[in-house]
């Protein structure tokens, strides 16, 4: 008797951690019912440099439906992108007590 | 020649050494980047340490003393951001955003500068007010505020947050908080209630202070490769813009009662360049602006230029206002 | 001549610090032969506030066979669901050495 | 009269300060929170240093002078775990796990009020026995166990981990580890092995216990939210029960020896609640217990209701018992 | 008007942390436009104890094109798979601004 | 006699008990293991204040004083990997990787392992030479170096980054850069400059240590299993070859001109196996060399030795010999 799993979106945002403040409220906004964030380091189009005095980026995944995810990438886009050193992506997971994602 | 004392003294003391040895040995190709705990917790208790002692010195400071020199420091942090903006954007051609981030960071102040110009005090036996730290809470956040609004109405963007966050940012950012909140503890345990914590909060100060330039030397080394980004015009604002601050600075001090020492501090204040509160704020609400200019200048160029010439040379000018006007 | 890689289950669970040694014994216990750990911070359905004081999350990743993976989170749905704050979720991604895993 | 000057005494003292600005500065929606690793280095020192000054006590001190006060704990930590267990399932009508997860919290320890209690009396110059200390780690475990095993048996269920789990956690955990092992670091090394560590462990003592505070405020402020969850009849109990088992401890303590210091010490470890220990035992043992309510009671009222009117207040019963007993 | 994604390859490599500099040069040498690192601990064939005293694992991510992450596992599977405590797996995933990676 | 006394003395100093403490704790199944954080504060912290406080005795010394010891050093750092290497080889059958990964460590240092035996000496009120620390950095990379290119030579497989990279690593690294630094700094700065950072950089020292050795505990206990993986012949190597090398080093000492003093440091030093920088260099350029053997020596037998029974036996290898050759 295998145990239950449903598909989500896995999306996973890279961010100078200066943002995580903004960026857990756009979470919020979007509709995400949680998130999972950890303390990372990095190099990008950016440089490696700029983000180390200011404390270095943060990594966030947060599991969501397919219009959660596609909501956030778009506002992602839209606030973040041009200026900050912000990057995304999406992954289809299978996960457990799926009804707690969507 | 006092000056010539002064300056020799001050390139061998400790924390100028660390500075040194930092940078060096990360142009080397050594790791000795600190532990970003330690990083944190030495900001910490050098920022509580400041306001505590104090504020244990206004709580025995006769009332009324912090008044004029309270205006000078709120005249220059709002008159500085003004006349940087202006030079920035007509001398140097720099667009909006990174005049406007300059500008932040010229008009607000590093606590560890005015560390060290206590700490320049202290060895030569010359006495300063102890209500000096309050300035730098006063110093800190106005000409941030007034920077970033002048960008955004030159024209710069907002970082979607706008100035509210930035200004929430600074006000109730580590440096502000630990500060105020340090002086109101001093103010209300007196001086009773801080010869407990004094080993700590005092007698360890200049050796944290050694550890934390050592971290500072590491970080600007880093970053030295900015400088070729930002140009020689901008190298030299951060050694002219300094100057002329302090300079402008140490003819206040007399004016408004300053002591010699006092004046020295307030005109070292004006001359430093804030690179912890300023940049945090402008990111957030200039993300046009460009990191490696404004932390180059600050942090690259006028930090340690302060911190090996400006000192002697600061006291030289407050010695001398005073002659001429105290 | 490309390398030759394999596909495994990658098993990923989130969970209040506190679990780290029982979830690394259960790991065990279900037959995965190795993981990778991280401290992370989080917000869920228990709120952003439970986790805190007692030390944060735990993300802990692990690569193992369809059969482990399916053992593990059975595992997790049993003893751990009902009461911890605890997340997983699954995908299949390619590895070499994949004889490693399995 | 005495007592209104301690109190004053105690409100403004730089420990009570700093657990003020952590948590008016979070409410406030500043951002304090020290790094972990920063609070993971002082509550090891805290402990080590808690431990090795009473085991340096304890090598001087005369052999059996323990016995008493030691069996008086074992009756403190057995017996407050059985009657708030009655007390919140009876009166408060709480589940089996939600009142043996508060009463492994109020009959356990708190290493920190403990500390406060120490300084509470060496500012004032009154005397407390050394090897108090010893009595910390006496206290901290058997509430824990005796707690869980109440709620157990009153039908609440086991994290899959069981008591012996638990058990191990308390008695192998960081604090009981660092307090027993730092007692017995000091009775071997004695006075003499001491006195080249003493700069570290003792004069920097209340210097880190500030520290320590100013983060137990921002997390206490943190979860102030949770009070609306626990409800008006729980912060009750959380200001009414160290007030009883004070009150209790104060007259226990001229009975088994104790000096007034010893005595306002033991009353004190009596009235605190655990905030470290307990937390963790009991999530792994009592895992549908609910977090907020036990977390709530013991560090947002609890502690700070101890550290700003239980100290005088307990120094007074301290002094009543022995005026009546003594 | 959904936001446009293109699928990338996610590689994921844990180390052991001495490692790291060596990594990263050969992160860039295979053509890769930046990564993430977060520090990290964990067990394998190699025991969890060997990494302990030199300081922990880095768990590092990449985004790139097929051709770069053959390239990359072909550099791991020859001069770290031998002797060093290296894993390694890769995944597709989508991304937002794809120019970026590739 | 006058060994008996110092040998119990020395067991019952507070960073011996402390590493014992950290084991057996450790060993217990209690979670003792410091923030990492931590770790690399109090690392960064000793290997700069060793070098301070040598820096600025050798500020005050005679100039030439230095140059016979430093040769003397040199030979042990070059010779010890040599004997070491053929002996592990032929008389224990290990591979070229394995034993040169031995002999890096074995001719290598230890730093802390040379701060307990400074502190010994101060317990006794023994001086030693002001400018040991600089022998230190002296022993710490020629055998490093010489090790890995016997083991090359001797078919070990490079890592792919070769002996240029592990030289680096060494050379670079933080122990020497903070210790070569903080040298510089010290006879920069002198005992004027000194003399402000003093609270920090030489009245917490022995406090500090005695945290980082209990962390050393920690660290060894949890390393114990490896011991039966490295062997018995293995076990005795970790403790014949310290007490040889330091009869070498203490036959020496007069010769070269130490005192006694300087002669039982110089032939600690000697003894001590690195179980930081060598581990690191030999990771990167001696791969196949396993971590076990090599950890299991240094930190599970010979570090915990030396700090145990040898300080009191080099100490009296060092008196013997000033007696034979002084
Ligand atoms: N190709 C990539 N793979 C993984 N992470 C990346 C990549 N590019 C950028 N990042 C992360 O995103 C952050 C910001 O990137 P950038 O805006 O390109 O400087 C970097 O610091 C990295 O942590
Ligand atoms: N939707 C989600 N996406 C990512 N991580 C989550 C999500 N929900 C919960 N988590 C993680 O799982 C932990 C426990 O969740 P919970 O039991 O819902 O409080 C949280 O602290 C998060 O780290
Ligand atoms: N099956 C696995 N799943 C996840 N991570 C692993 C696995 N095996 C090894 N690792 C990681 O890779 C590192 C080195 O592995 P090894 O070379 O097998 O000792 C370990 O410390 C783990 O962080
Ligand atoms: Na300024
Ligand atoms: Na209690
Ligand atoms: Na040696």
């Amino acid at each position: 008797m295998a145990i239950h799993t449903v598909p989500v979106q896995r999306v996973t945002i890279v961010a100078e951690s200066l943002l995580e403040e903004r960026l857990l409220k756009d979470l919020e906004a979007a509709g995400a019912r949680g998130y999972t964030l950890t303390a990372a380091r990095g190099a990008g189009a950016r440089g490696v440099r700029s983000s180390e005095w200011e404390g270095g980026n943060v990594r966030i995944e947060t599991l969501v439906s397919d219009a959660v995810a596609q909501r956030l990438l778009e506002r992602l886009a839209e606030a973040y992108f041009p200026h900050y050193a912000v990057v995304a992506w999406v992954e289809t997971v299978e996960v457990v007590r799926g009804d707690r994602y969507v | 020649m006092e000056f010539g004392a002064a300056l020799a003294a001050n390139l061998t003391s400790p924390p100028v050494l660390a500075f040194a040895l930092g940078f060096l040995a990360t142009a080397l190709g050594a790791e000795l980047k600190l532990h970003e705990a330690l990083y944190d917790a030495l900001s910490v208790y050098l920022l509580l340490a400041i306001g505590l002692k104090g504020g244990v010195a206004i709580s025995v400071a006769e009332p009324g003393a912090l008044l004029w020199p309270a205006l000078a420091a709120l005249a220059m942090g709002t008159g500085i951001p003004l006349w940087c903006y202006a030079v920035l954007r007509r001398l140097l051609r720099l667009g909006a955003a990174d005049a406007g981030a300059l500008a932040a960071h010229y008009g607000s102040v590093s606590a560890v500068t005015f560390v060290a110009a206590l700490q320049f005090l202290a060895a030569r036996g010359v006495p300063a007010e102890g209500f000096l730290p309050a300035l730098v809470a006063l110093l800190e956040v106005p000409a941030i505020v007034v920077a970033i609004a002048l960008a955004r109405a030159g024209g710069a963007a907002g970082g979607g947050g706008g100035l509210r966050e930035a200004l929430h940012e600074v006000v109730f950012g580590r440096s502000v908080v630990l500060l105020v909140g340090g002086l109101a503890i001093g103010v209300l345990t007196g001086e009773r209630g801080f010869a407990a914590v004094k080993p700590l909060f005092s007698d360890l100060f200049l050796g944290a202070l050694v550890l934390f330039l050592l971290e500072l030397g590491v970080v600007a080394s880093r970053r030295r490769g900015d400088l070729r980004r930002a140009g020689a015009p901008l190298v030299a604002f951060a050694v002219i813009a300094p100057i002329v601050h302090a300079a402008l600075a140490a003819l206040l001090g007399p004016l408004v009662g300053l002591s010699p020492g006092g004046t020295m501090v307030f005109a070292t204040l004006a001359a430093s360049a804030s690179y912890i509160a300023a940049p945090a704020a402008v990111r957030l609400a200039l993300p046009e602006a460009s990191p490696s200019l404004y932390l180059a200048s600050s942090l690259v160029v006028t930090f340690p230029f302060n911190l090996a010439l400006g000192l002697p040379l600061y006291d030289a000018f407050a010695r001398l206002a005073h002659r001429l006007l105290g």
